[in-house]
């Protein structure tokens, strides 16, 4: 039953981690790569890390995301486009 | 001595939680809550005075202790009332915004009001200026800002006006 | 079975977070890219350190002499690497804000030497 | 287009390094030698709990002090990088109601206490200095998002971090004289095992962390967010 859990969960956190990537919001993508993090969370919880559980899901998924929301913020107005990204 | 009463039933809240969170009853645990809390209310908390707001007299307690069941009633109602919406085939939803009037006028008053709201399912509370609340309602009914008040409001209102005015 | 598939989650995390540093050309992308490679990499330590069936370490009156742990010096490696990579991120950050604010781009190629 | 394809390559590089490394994990059941003598001792030695906390305070304790300085530095650094002028305050850009302003006003203390409970209960149940400074200064960026604040007393962040580092090593050098090395918790009694008051002196350092941790972090996030200048122009 547990094995079911992490093969949906790690689906999910390289599905997430893709769309952080190939996002073409910043502010999606950021977000994105904190949904990384809260799933990294919960396989630590399944690993039996509660500790680690803990600290990643307040710094990876929630501090470190608002972070980067503060630095986008900082970075408003892009005058070039990245056509790529 | 609004401040001095906040600082008071701040102190008696953490020690509640204190305890909650420690559960089985322990000296040394009831030690360091107590010394926590003492430090915590004599720090200078931004907007603890909010606190201060509620009443001492027994009526307010019974009031609160009231509400408590009046709120959990309404809130089944109108979750009852929004699943029938959500599943009847019709989708019987007319949503807007509606601009409601409080006549409470402490800070913690709205507070409550203003979270009472935004819990029951079908009405949500997005932003307050002064007496004026701006709710999004599934259904909207009534004509003037005063029915819909009546019916929102005054409910709750009824209670919190005498729990914290 | 369960650490093999997290120890290939990890892996592949670490490998799209270097594709993401390496072929993204916004900053933000590519710090991004850098922090999903650092939750692969704790991913891989944590799940190197579990057993099947084990209990987390931590003692309570539940626990029997002959419960099974799991290795708890990768949790404690890895507590203090999230900090420590919160830190890094932030700073990095940082860094693309201050370049931003000389340049007005976050556009990798608009950094190089002869841009100006 | 060759950057991407010298961007492939590095990848296959990547991948042919972990690839042999996912092949052949190690399948036995037991534990290594040393995490098995840590899981033995350590409950009797030290007295606490949670094995994870024994480890991160008291045997890994001087990566842990190292740790710290780390973080130390980084938030020193972003601080320098993000230097605020001297015109500007860091009022946001939209203003608040009073329902946000009250509601974070309310909720601040509560949050504080939980993570003093977090970081006062490191050796008994999961959590400890770092999570709990963690939710400390969570608390205080409710407070910036709520609006109920603009700015912090910066002399009372950098005087509660320098304070509680000092009293950090403080701790560590009394492991030195009472006890039988640096960062040695056993001179303060044991206690009772499973209590709040055991496990000797790793409480005090593990809060004395959660403090240090809290107010860095939070200098980074003072540091990071956007700041408005006196005129209403946006940084």
């Amino acid at each position: 039953m547990n094995i079911f859990i992490v093969i949906i969960l790690g689906v999910l956190m390289l599905a997430a981690a893709g769309t952080a990537l190939y996002m073409k919001s910043l502010s999606a993508a950021v977000i994105a790569a904190g949904a990384v993090s809260l799933l990294a969370s919960v396989l630590y919880l399944l690993l039996a890390a509660p500790d680690v559980a803990m600290t990643e899901a307040a710094i990876g998924s929630a501090l470190t995301t608002v972070v980067f929301l503060y630095a986008l913020s900082r970075m408003r107005g892009t005058k070039k486009e990245d056509p790529r990204d | 001595m609004r401040n001095f009463k906040a600082r008071v039933i701040l102190l008696i809240l953490t020690l509640c939680i204190w305890y909650l969170l420690t559960y089985p009853f322990d000296s040394q645990e009831l030690i360091a809550g107590g010394i926590t809390a003492l430090v915590l209310i004599l720090l200078p908390l931004p907007g603890i005075g909010i606190l201060g707001d509620f009443r001492w007299t027994p009526k307010a307690f019974i009031f609160g202790f009231v509400y408590l069941f009046y709120f959990l009633w309404q809130l089944l109602k109108a979750n009852v009332d929004v699943a029938f919406r959500v599943l009847h085939p019709k989708l019987p939803i007319e949503p807007g915004i509606v601009r409601v009037k409080t006549k409470l006028k402490t800070p913690l008053g709205r507070l409550l009001l203003a979270n009472s709201i935004t819990l029951t399912p079908g009405t949500i509370t997005v932003e307050s200026d002064g007496e004026d609340f701006y709710v999004h309602w599934i259904k909207v009914e009534g004509i003037h800002d005063k029915e819909r008040t009546e019916k929102i409001v005054a409910g709750f209102e009824g209670f919190l006006e005498v729990i914290c005015g | 079975m369960i650490i093999q598939i997290i120890v290939s989650v990890g892996a592949l995390l670490v490998l799209i977070g270097l594709w993401g540093l390496l072929t993204r050309r916004n900053l933000i992308k590519m710090i991004i890219g850098f922090s999903i490679m650092d939750t692969g990499t704790h991913l891989i330590i944590v799940g190197l350190g579990y057993r099947e069936g084990a209990t987390a370490p931590i003692l309570d009156s539940s626990i029997t002499p002959g419960t099974h742990f799991v290795d708890p010096i990768p949790s404690a490696l890895v507590l203090t690497a999230i900090v420590i990579g919160l830190a890094v991120t932030a700073l990095m950050l940082a860094y693309a804000v201050r370049l931003y604010s000389s340049r007005g781009s976050a556009l990798i190629e608009d950094f190089k030497e002869n841009a100006l | 287009m060759i950057k991407r394809f010298l961007a492939i390559i590095a990848l296959l590089g990547a991948a042919a390094v972990l690839l042999p490394f996912v092949l052949n994990l190690p399948t036995e059941e037991a534990l290594p030698e040393l995490a098995s003598k840590y899981i033995e001792n350590a409950p009797g030695e030290l007295g606490a709990a949670n094995l994870v906390t024994s480890i991160i305070v008291t045997y890994r304790g001087l990566d842990t002090l190292g740790e710290v300085a780390v973080l130390f530095a980084a938030t020193a650094a972003v601080g320098l990088l993000l230097k605020r002028t001297g015109n500007e305050v860091g009022v946001s850009h939209w203003k608040s109601s009073e329902i946000l302003k009250s509601g974070g006003g309310f909720l601040f203390p509560l949050i504080i206490l939980y993570g003093v409970y977090i970081f006062l209960h490191g050796h008994l149940t999961p959590g400890g200095g770092f999570q709990g400074g963690v939710v400390i200064a969570t608390g205080f960026l409710l407070l910036l998002l709520s609006g109920s604040v603009d700015s912090f007393n910066h002399t009372v962040m950098s005087l509660v971090e320098s304070l509680s580092g000092f009293a950090y090593v403080a701790v560590a050098l009394a492991g030195l004289i009472w006890a039988a090395g640096f960062l040695d918790p056993r001179f303060l009694p044991q206690g009772d095992f499973g209590r709040l008051f055991s496990a000797g002196a790793i409480p005090v350092i593990y809060s004395l962390i959660g403090l240090k941790v809290g107010a860095e972090l939070l200098g980074i996030l003072d540091a990071m967010r956007c700041k408005v200048r006196r005129e209403g122009v946006t940084a």
